[in-house]
C-alpha cells in the first residue's frame, strides 16, 4: 500500500504533470507529504461514503408516508458498546494520522547540517535571494541534489514563502529569522515547447495590495550549471568600470557591514567608520595610523617594510582576517569575508571609505553623480 | 453592571405574574419564583461576569509575563522609575475601601441603614483617593516624558535645551563586551534551542543601547540616578540619554499605562456603581430581605482590588 | 406553584394575545425585555448582515472569474471586499446567529421558563450588537480596512486604511454583546429550570447552547483585550505586536487564535444542537445516545481551548508547540465524530418526514462530514505545511461555517419559523431553495479543495501570473463562481417565500412537525410569558406520545400516554 | 465585636438569603492584608535575587485568596461560583503557559537591538542619544 501510494504520488515526472489532487512533487520531502495526503484522503473517502450511504439508506427505508408516525421494533435509545466502538476507532485512526504527520514534520523542520544557505529578504512586494558568494537574484536558483536552507527575514510586514511543488512553506516575519529547507534532485530544464521550466514560488501570507503579485520562479540547476550561474551572478562587479566601483558597488556592499559599522560615529558592534571617540573617519585614521590595535597605534604596523605597505593592506586584512588585529575597546566579533569579497569588492569598499563624505549616514550617495 | 441586577422590572410586567404571590416580595422580578432563586441567579451572573474580567485582565498578564521573560533587564531598569511608596499607599487605600465595601454588605444584610450608607461613602472616598494618587503618579511621569511609544524617546526640553544631552558623551566609553553576529542559524528550528557552541554570547541582561553595556548596568544606573547626580528627578528626565537604558524600555511604560489605565477605568466604573447604590441605600431600598445590588457591586469592587493586588508587585516591586 | 394536571395536553389554542401582538409600536420592540422579541430582532439583523456579507462574497467571486486585472475592481478594492466579507460573516452573522437569534427565542421556552435570567442584560446585548454593527459601518466611512478578518500585525498596525480602529472597536463591542448572551444562558440554564427539568432532561440544543456560552465567556474577553491592544498599538505604538516598536507579531497570533479557534466552535456547537433537535423531531425517533451527545458538546468546548496553535504551524511558532497543538487538535475531532454517528443512528428506524428543516439537516450531515474530515488534513503537521493559507483552507472553513453552521441555522430557522411567526411557509419552495443552495454550495467550494491542494494561495486578487497553473485554476474558479450564483439564487428564493409566508402563509398549528419538547406545547406564536402555568416536563425525546390531530391540522402531545406524567399510562414496548 | 455572628437581635438581623460574615472576620482580613502589603514593600528593599519575584507573587497570591475567601464570601458560597473563579484563572494560566512555552523556544531567532521605529524616532528627536543597531545578518 505504502509503495503503491508512494508511486502514485511521485510518478509524475518533473515536467509539469500534476495529479488530480496535488501538483507535481519536486523535492525529496514531497513524497512523504503526498503519502500522508493520500492516506488521509482514503480515510476521508471511507468515512464520507459510510456516512452518506447510511444516511441515504435510512432516509429511503424509513421514510414516513402521510402524517401518521410509525414506530419500529428495536429502535433503541442508546447502546454503549456501539458508542464505545465508534469512539475508539476514530481515536486509533487520528493517532495514526498524527504520528504520520509528526514524522514527516520532523524531517521538514530539521535542516541538514551541510545545507547550502541562501538568505532571503522579503518586503512589500518583492523577494531578494542572497547567495553565500555574494550573488543576489530575484528568482530563486538552487543547486540540484543538495539540501538548501533559506534563512528568511522580512523588512516590513508578514510574508510567507511557499513552493507548492516542494510542499514547503514558512512565514517570513519581521524582527526575526525563520528557516526553511528543501532538497530538489531534478533540474528544472526545459519544457516541451522549449521554454525554461521552473517551479512556482508564492507569497502566502496576506501582505497588502500586491500580495498576489509577489510570486517568483524557482529554478533548479545541475551541480555544474549552478556553480557557473552562481559565479556569473556574483561577478557583477567586474562589469562596473574601475573608477565607478566605489559609488556603484560600495553602497551595495556596505549593506553587509552596516549591521556592525555605522557611518555617523554611533557606537555599534564594530567601530564606526565615521569619526568616533575623538578619532577621525576610518580612512583618515588608518592612513595616519591613529587607530590603536592590540594596544599599539597602527603607525607601527603600516609603512614601508612593516606588516602592511599601505593603509589599504590593513583594511583588506581586517576584512579577510578580522581577528588578527583587534581594535582597542572592541571584542573579536567580526566574521571573515574571505570567499565572499574578492579584490574588486574590497576595492569598492575601500573607495567607499575614502569618499565617505559623499554618502549620507545610511550609505546612500548624496548627489546624483559623485564629484569627479 | 446595572443590567445584571435582575431586580425591578419596569412598566407593566407585573401585570402578568399569574398566580405568584410576589406582593410579599416587591423586589422579585416576574420571571423568578423565589427570592433565593433571584439572589442565586444574580450572584452566579456576577461570578460569570467576573470570570470574563479575569480573562480580560488575564490576557494582559500574559503579555506582561512574556515581555518580562524576553527582556528582564527592561523591567528591572524601568521599575526603578515607579514610586513604590505611592503604589504602596494606593494598595492600602484599595484594601481599606474593600473592607468598607465588605462592611457595607454586612450592614445591608442586617438592615442597618446608617452604617451601610457610611460604609458606602467611605468606599467611594477610597476610590477617589486611589484615583487622586494615581493622577499624581501619572503627571509626574508625564513631566519626565516617561510615556509610551515614540513620546518616550522625546528628550525633555527645559529652557529650550534638551536635558541630559551632555551625558551622552560618556556613553560611548562603556566597555564593549564580546558579541557575535547573533547568528540565528545556530538554532535548531524544531526545538528552537540554540545549539550550545554557537549560541549568542551577549549576556542579554547586559544589552544596553550601545548593544554592549557592561554587565552591571543596573547598578551603574542606580549610581547614575541617585549617587552621581543626586537628583532622582533629573535621572528620570534624562532617560533618553542614559547609556544604561536597555533596548525597548518604552514597552514597559506602554504596558504600565495599559494595565493600570484599564484598572483605573474599572475604578471609575466602580465609582459610578457605588454612587448608584449609595443613593439607593439612602432611599432605603436595601434590607435583610433584599440587598443583592450591594452584594454584587461589592463583588465587583473586590475584583478590582484583587487585580490591583497583582498589578502592584508586578510593576512596582519586582526588579 | 401550581402545576396543571400533568396528563392533560397543555393549552395550545392560538390566542389573540401573543408575544407579537402583546404591545404595539416601534418602542415596544426596541425597548422590549421579552426574550422572544429580542430573538426576532436579532434574527432580522443577522439576516440583513448575511445579505450584506453575501453581496461582498459575490463581488469576490465575480472578480475571480477573471484571472488578471479588471478595470472595475482594483487589487486594493478586492482586499477590502474579502476582508469585509470575512469580518461581517464572522462577527455580525455567524457568531450571534444561532445563540442570540434562535437560542434567545427558544431557550427559555424549551426550558419551561418565563424568560432568561437577566432580561435587561439581554436587551443590552442586542443594543451592543447594533452599536458594534454601527462601528463596522463607520469604519467603512473612515477608509474601511483591508487586513483580512484575522487582523494580523504588523499589517493591521501599519495599513494606510483608517478603518481598522473603528472596526476593531466594533468587534470589541460585539464581543461584549456575545459575552452578555453567554452569561444569560449560563445563569438561565443553571437557575431557571422548573421542577422536573433536570440536566439530563434538557433538550440537546440547550446543552449545546450551554457549552457555547462557556466558550463565549472564557474566550471572548481575550479577543476584546487583544483587539484593544491592537488599536492602542496602532495609535500609540506601545510595542506589543508591532516589531517596529519591539513587539512580537506571533504573540498577536497566539492571542487572536486563543479566541478565534474556540470561536469556530461558538459557531458550530449550537448548530450541532439544532441538528440534534431537527433530526430527532423530523425522524420522530428518540435521539440516540443522549448522554454521549450532551457530553461531547462539553468536551468540544473544553478541548477547543487547547488547539489554537494549529493555525500557526508555519508562523514561526516553535516546533515543539506545533507538535503539541497538532496532537490536541485531533482530540477535538473525536466528539464531533461521536455526534455524527449518533445522528446517523437516530435516523435508523425512525419515521422520517422529508420536510425542509430535515433536508437542511441532511445537507448538514453531508457537508459537515466533508468539512470536518478536511480538518484532518489541516491538523496533520506536514500536510498543513502544504495546505496552509491556500484555498484548501478556504474550502474547509466554508464547509464548516457556511455548509454546517449556517445551514444548521437556516434549518433551525425553518424548524421554528411556524412557532416564531405563526405562519407556515411553502414546503415546495422550501425544498427547491434548499436543493439549490446545496448544489450551489458544493459547486462553489468543492472545487476550492482542488484549487488549494494544487497550490492556489488564498487572498489572491489575480492568478494570471502563475504560468502553468493559471489555466487549470481558471476552470476551477469558473465552476466556483457559477456555483455561488446558484447558491445566491437559492437564498433569494428562500428569502422570497419566507417573506411571502408572513403575509400569505397558512396559520401554523402549535406543533406542525410532531415535536415533543416544550416549545411545541405552547401556542404558535407563544404568548407573552410563554406558559400560563409552569409545565411538568417529560422525556423530551419520547415521541410515542405524539399523534396527529386532524382538528388542529398538526400534532399534539398526548401527555396522558406518558408513564412519567401519568402512572396509569399503558406500558409500551421498547421503552424504559 | 466578635460576638456579632451569634447575636440574633431580630428578624431584620438575618439576611433572607446569602451568608452573613461576622465583623471580626472582615476586620481581621483587612489587617492581615495591610500587614502583608507592608511586608511585601519591605522585601523589595532587600536584594534576594530571583527569590524576590517569587516572594512578591506569593504574597500577592495569599492576599488575593484572602480577598476571595472572606471579602467575596467565597468560603461560604456555592461550589459552582467557586469553580467559576478558579476555572477562569486556570484558563489564564493555560494562555500564559502555552504562549510562554512557545516564545521561549523561538527566542533565539529574534533580532535584537533598538527596533526600527525607535531608531527613527531617536535619530530625529535625540540625535545624540545612544542607539543599539539591530544585529542584522543579511542585507
Ligand atoms: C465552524 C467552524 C469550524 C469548525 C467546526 C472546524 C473544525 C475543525 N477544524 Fe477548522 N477552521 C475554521 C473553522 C472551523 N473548523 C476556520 C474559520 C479556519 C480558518 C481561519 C482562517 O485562517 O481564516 C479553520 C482552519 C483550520 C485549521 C488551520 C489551517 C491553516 O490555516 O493552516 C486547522 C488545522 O488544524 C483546522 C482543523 C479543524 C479540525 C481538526 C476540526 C474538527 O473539529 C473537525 C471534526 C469533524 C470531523 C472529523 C468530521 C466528522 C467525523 C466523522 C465523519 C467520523 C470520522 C472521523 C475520524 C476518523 C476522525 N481548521
Ligand atoms: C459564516 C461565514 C461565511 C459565509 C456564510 C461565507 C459565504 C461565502 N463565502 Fe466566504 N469567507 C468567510 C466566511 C464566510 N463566507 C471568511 C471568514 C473568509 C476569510 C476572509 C479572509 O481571508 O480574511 C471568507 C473568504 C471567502 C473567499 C476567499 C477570498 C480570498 O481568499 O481571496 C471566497 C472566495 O470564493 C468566499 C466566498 C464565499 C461565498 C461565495 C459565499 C456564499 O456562500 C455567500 C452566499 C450568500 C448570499 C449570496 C447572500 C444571499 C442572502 C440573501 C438573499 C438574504 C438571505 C435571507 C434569507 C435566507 C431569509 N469567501
Ligand atoms: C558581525 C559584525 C561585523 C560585521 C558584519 C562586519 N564587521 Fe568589521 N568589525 C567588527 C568588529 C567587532 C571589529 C573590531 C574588532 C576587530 O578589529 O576585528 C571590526 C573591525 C573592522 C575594521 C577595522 C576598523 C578600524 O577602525 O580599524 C574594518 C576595516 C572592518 N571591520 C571592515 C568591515 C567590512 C568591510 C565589513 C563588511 C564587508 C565588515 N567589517 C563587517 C564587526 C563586524
Ligand atoms: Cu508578501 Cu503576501
Ligand atoms: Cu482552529
Amino acid at each position: 500500500m505504502h509503495a503503491l501510494l508512494n508511486s502514485l504520488a511521485t510518478a509524475a515526472p518533473a515536467s509539469g504533470h500534476t495529479s488530480f489532487w496535488l501538483p507535481r512533487s519536486g523535492s525529496t520531502t514531497a513524497p512523504n507529504v503526498d503519502f500522508m495526503f493520500m492516506a488521509i484522503t482514503y480515510v476521508c473517502y471511507f468515512f464520507f461514503v459510510l456516512v452518506v450511504v447510511l444516511m441515504v439508506a435510512f432516509v429511503v427505508r424509513y421514510r414516513q408516508k402521510g402524517t401518521k408516525l410509525e414506530f419500529h421494533e428495536g429502535a433503541s435509545e442508546h447502546n454503549t458498546p456501539l458508542e464505545v466502538t465508534w469512539t475508539v476507532i476514530p481515536v486509533i485512526i487520528v493517532v495514526a494520522i498524527f504520528f504520520g504527520g509528526f514524522k514527516g514534520y520532523l524531517t521538514l523542520a530539521t535542516p541538514p547540517a551541510n545545507a547550502y544557505q541562501i538568505d532571503v529578504v522579503a518586503k512589500q512586494w518583492s523577494w531578494t535571494f542572497k547567495y553565500p558568494n555574494g550573488a543576489i537574484s530575484d528568482d530563486l536558483v538552487v543547486p540540484a541534489g543538495r539540501p538548501v536552507k533559506l534563512v528568511m527575514r522580512s523588512d516590513d510586514v508578514l510574508h510567507s514563502l511557499y513552493i507548492p511543488d516542494f510542499r514547503v512553506k514558512k512565514d517570513v516575519v519581521p524582527a526575526r529569522y525563520n528557516v526553511l529547507w528543501f532538497q530538489s534532485d531534478t533540474p528544472t530544464g526545459k519544457r516541451a515547447d522549449g521554454t525554461d521550466d521552473f517551479h512556482n514560488l508564492f507569497c502566502t501570507e496576506y501582505c497588502g495590495k500586491d500580495h498576489s503579485r509577489m510570486n517568483r520562479k524557482v529554478i533548479v540547476k545541475g551541480e555544474a550549471d549552478f556553480a557557473m550561474w552562481e559565479k556569473d551572478q556574483a561577478e557583477w562587479l567586474i562589469k562596473i568600470p574601475k573608477d565607478e566601483l566605489y559609488f556603484k558597488a560600495g553602497p551595495i556592499l556596505y549593506a553587509r557591514c552596516s549591521s556592525c559599522h555605522t557611518l555617523d560615529g554611533t557606537p555599534s558592534t564594530g567601530p564606526s567608520w565615521g569619526p568616533y571617540n575623538g578619532l577621525p573617519a576610518i580612512w583618515e585614521r588608518t592612513e595616519k595610523g591613529l587607530t590603536k590595535v592590540n594596544g599599539k597605534p597602527l603607525s607601527e604596523l603600516i609603512g614601508p617594510g612593516k606588516e602592511f605597505e599601505h593603509a589599504k593592506g590593513y583594511i583588506a586584512n581586517s576584512i579577510l582576517q578580522p581577528n588578527k588585529h583587534i581594535v582597542d575597546g572592541f571584542a573579536p566579533g567580526m566574521p571573515t569575508f574571505q570567499g565572499q569579497l574578492d579584490d574588486l569588492g574590497i576595492d569598492a569598499l575601500v573607495g567607499f571609505m575614502q569618499h565617505l563624505n559623499e554618502f549620507d549616514s545610511k550609505g546612500k550617495l548624496k548627489a546624483a553623480q559623485p564629484a569627479k | 453592571m446595572t443590567a445584571i441586577d435582575s431586580h425591578s422590572t419596569p412598566h407593566d410586567d407585573h401585570a402578568h405574574d399569574g398566580g405568584h404571590g410576589h406582593s410579599e416580595y416587591p423586589f422579585l422580578a416576574h420571571h423568578f419564583e423565589t427570592p433565593a432563586q433571584q439572589f442565586d441567579s444574580g450572584k452566579l451572573g456576577m461570578w460569570v461576569f467576573l470570570a470574563t474580567e479575569v480573562l480580560f485582565f488575564g490576557a494582559l498578564f500574559a503579555m506582561y509575563t512574556l515581555m518580562r521573560a524576553k527582556e528582564p533587564e527592561v523591567f528591572s531598569f524601568a521599575s526603578n522609575y515607579l514610586d513604590t511608596i505611592m503604589g504602596g499607599i494606593n494598595t492600602c487605600v484599595l484594601i481599606l475601601s474593600s473592607l468598607t465595601m465588605a462592611l457595607a454588605v454586612h450592614f445591608a444584610q442586617r438592615s442597618k441603614k446608617g452604617p451601610l450608607v457610611v460604609c458606602l461613602l467611605l468606599t467611594f472616598l477610597g476610590a477617589c483617593g486611589f484615583l487622586v494618587i494615581k493622577y499624581f503618579e501619572y503627571t509626574h511621569k508625564f513631566d519626565a516624558n516617561l510615556k509610551w511609544g515614540p513620546a518616550f524617546y522625546q528628550p525633555v526640553v527645559e529652557n529650550g535645551k534638551p536635558l541630559g544631552a551632555p551625558e551622552a558623551a560618556l556613553v560611548t566609553e562603556s566597555t564593549p563586551a564580546a558579541a557575535t553576529a547573533g547568528s540565528p542559524l545556530t538554532v535548531n528550528p524544531l526545538i528552537g534551542k540554540p545549539l550550545p557552541a554557537e549560541a549568542s554570547s551577549i549576556k542579554r541582561a547586559a544589552m544596553g543601547p550601545s548593544g554592549l553595556a557592561s554587565e552591571d548596568a543596573m547598578h551603574a544606573h542606580d549610581a547614575h540616578g541617585h549617587a552621581a547626580t543626586g537628583d532622582h528627578d533629573l535621572a528620570m528626565k534624562t532617560h533618553v540619554y542614559n547609556a544604561q537604558m536597555p533596548v525597548n524600555t518604552h514597552r514597559f511604560f506602554g504596558i504600565y499605562y495599559c494595565m493600570t489605565g484599564l484598572h483605573g477605568i474599572h475604578v471609575v466604573i466602580g465609582m459610578f456603581l457605588i454612587g448608584w447604590i449609595t443613593l439607593r441605600s439612602i432611599r432605603g431600598d436595601f434590607n435583610s430581605k433584599y440587598y443583592t445590588p450591594v452584594d454584587l457591586v461589592g463583588l465587583y469592587w473586590h475584583i478590582v482590588d484583587l487585580i490591583w493586588i497583582f498589578l502592584f508587585p508586578l510593576f512596582y516591586l519586582i526588579h | 406553584m401550581t402545576t396543571l394536571d400533568a396528563t392533560r395536553p397543555l393549552d395550545t389554542r392560538p390566542s389573540a394575545d401573543n408575544y407579537l401582538t402583546h404591545s404595539r409600536g416601534v418602542l415596544s420592540w426596541i425597548l422590549t425585555l421579552d426574550h422572544k422579541r429580542i430573538g426576532v430582532m436579532y434574527l432580522v439583523s443577522v439576516l440583513a448582515s448575511f445579505l450584506l456579507g453575501g453581496v461582498f462574497a459575490l463581488l469576490v467571486r465575480t472578480k475571480l472569474l477573471f484571472p488578471g486585472e479588471v478595470s472595475w475592481m482594483s487589487a486594493e478594492a478586492y482586499n477590502h471586499f474579502f476582508t469585509l466579507h470575512g469580518a461581517v460573516m464572522v462577527f455580525l452573522v455567524i457568531i450571534p446567529s444561532i445563540p442570540a437569534a434562535l437560542g434567545n427565542f427558544v431557550l427559555p421556552i424549551m426550558l419551561g421558563a418565563k424568560d432568561v435570567a437577566f432580561p435587561r442584560l439581554n436587551l443590552a446585548s442586542y443594543w451592543l450588537w447594533l452599536l458594534g454593527a454601527t462601528c463596522v459601518v463607520l469604519s467603512l466611512l473612515m477608509g474601511s480596512f483591508d487586513t483580512g478578518w484575522t487582523f494580523y500585525t504588523p499589517y493591521s498596525t501599519t495599513t494606510r486604511f483608517g478603518g481598522v480602529v473603528p472596526v476593531v472597536t466594533g468587534a470589541f463591542i460585539l464581543g461584549f454583546s456575545s459575552i452578555f448572551t453567554g452569561m444569560n444562558f449560563i445563569v438561565t440554564v443553571h437557575k431557571l429550570r422548573p421542577p422536573g427539568m433536570t440536566w439530563f432532561r434538557m433538550p440537546l440544543f440547550l446543552w449545546a447552547l450551554y457549552s457555547t456560552a462557556l466558550i463565549q465567556i472564557l474566550a471572548t474577553p481575550v479577543l476584546a483585550i487583544t483587539l484593544s491592544l491592537l488599536a492602542v498599538e496602532r495609535i500609540f505604538h506601545i510595542g506589543i505586536f508591532d516589531p517596529a516598536w519591539g513587539g512580537d507579531p506571533v504573540l498577536f497570533q497566539h492571542f487572536f487564535w486563543f479566541y478565534s479557534h474556540p470561536a469556530v466552535y461558538i459557531m458550530i456547537v449550537p448548530g450541532m444542537g439544532i441538528i440534534s433537535e431537527i433530526i430527532s423531531v423530523h425522524a420522530h425517533r428518540h435521539i440516540f445516545g443522549y448522554r454521549f451527545i450532551a457530553f461531547s458538546s462539553i468536551a468540544i468546548a473544553f478541548f477547543s481551548f487547547l488547539v489554537w496553535g494549529h493555525h500557526m504551524y508555519t508562523s514561526g511558532q516553535s516546533g515543539l508547540m506545533n507538535v503539541v497543538f497538532s496532537a490536541i487538535t485531533f482530540s477535538v475531532a473525536i466528539p464531533s465524530a461521536i455526534k455524527v454517528f449518533n445522528w446517523l443512528a437516530t435516523l435508523y428506524k425512525g419515521s422520517i418526514s422529508l420536510t425542509t428543516p430535515m433536508l437542511y439537516a441532511l445537507a448538514f450531515l453531508f457537508l459537515f462530514t466533508i468539512g470536518g474530515l478536511t480538518g484532518l488534513y489541516l491538523g496533520t503537521l506536514n500536510t498543513d505545511i502544504h495546505l496552509h493559507d491556500t484555498y484548501f483552507v478556504v474550502a474547509h472553513f466554508h464547509y464548516v461555517m457556511m455548509g454546517s453552521a449556517l445551514i444548521a441555522m437556516i434549518g433551525g430557522m425553518h424548524h421554528w419559523w411556524p412557532k416564531m411567526t405563526g405562519r407556515m411557509y411553502s414546503e415546495f419552495w422550501g425544498r427547491i431553495g434548499c436543493t439549490l443552495v446545496f448544489i450551489g454550495f458544493n459547486l462553489t467550494f468543492f472545487t476550492q479543495f482542488m484549487l488549494g491542494s494544487q497550490g492556489m494561495p488564498r487572498r489572491y486578487y489575480s492568478y494570471d501570473q502563475l504560468p502553468g497553473m493559471a489555466e487549470a485554476f481558471k476552470t476551477y474558479h469558473h465552476i466556483s463562481t457559477g456555483g455561488s450564483y446558484i447558491m445566491a439564487l437559492g437564498f433569494v428564493i428562500t428569502a422570497i417565500y419566507l417573506i411571502h409566508s408572513l403575509y400569505r402563509g397558512k396559520p401554523a398549528p402549535a406543533n406542525p412537525w410532531g415535536g415533543r419538547s416544550l416549545e411545541w406545547q405552547c401556542p404558535s406564536p407563544p404568548p407573552h410569558d410563554n406558559f400560563k402555568v409552569t409545565p411538568r416536563v417529560g422525556d423530551c425525546y419520547d415521541f410515542s406520545v405524539v399523534r396527529w390531530d386532524e382538528a388542529s391540522n398538526g400534532y399534539i402531545v398526548d401527555r396522558s400516554l406518558d408513564p412519567e406524567l401519568n402512572p396509569n399510562a399503558p406500558k409500551r414496548k421498547g421503552h424504559h | 465585636m466578635s460576638n456579632h455572628s451569634h447575636a440574633h437581635a431580630g428578624a431584620d438581623e438575618h439576611p433572607l438569603v446569602g451568608h452573613l460574615v461576622p465583623l471580626w472576620i472582615l476586620f481581621a482580613t483587612a489587617t492581615v492584608l495591610l500587614v502583608l502589603t507592608i511586608i511585601t514593600v519591605a522585601v523589595r528593599y532587600v536584594d534576594l535575587g530571583e527569590a524576590n519575584i517569587y516572594i512578591a507573587i506569593g504574597i500577592a497570591g495569599v492576599k488575593a485568596t484572602l480577598v476571595g475567601l472572606y471579602f467575596m464570601h467565597l468560603k461560604w458560597d456555592r461550589p459552582f461560583n467557586q469553580l467559576t473563579l478558579v476555572g477562569s484563572i486556570a484558563f489564564v494560566v493555560l494562555l500564559i503557559w502555552f504562549t510562554m512555552l512557545d516564545s521561549k523556544q523561538y527566542e533565539p531567532q529574534l533580532i535584537r537591538g533598538n527596533p526600527t521605529g525607535v531608531q527613527t524616532e531617536l535619530g530625529q528627536k535625540a540625535p545624540d542619544a545612544p542607539i543599539a543597531k539591530q544585529n542584522q545578518l543579511i542585507r
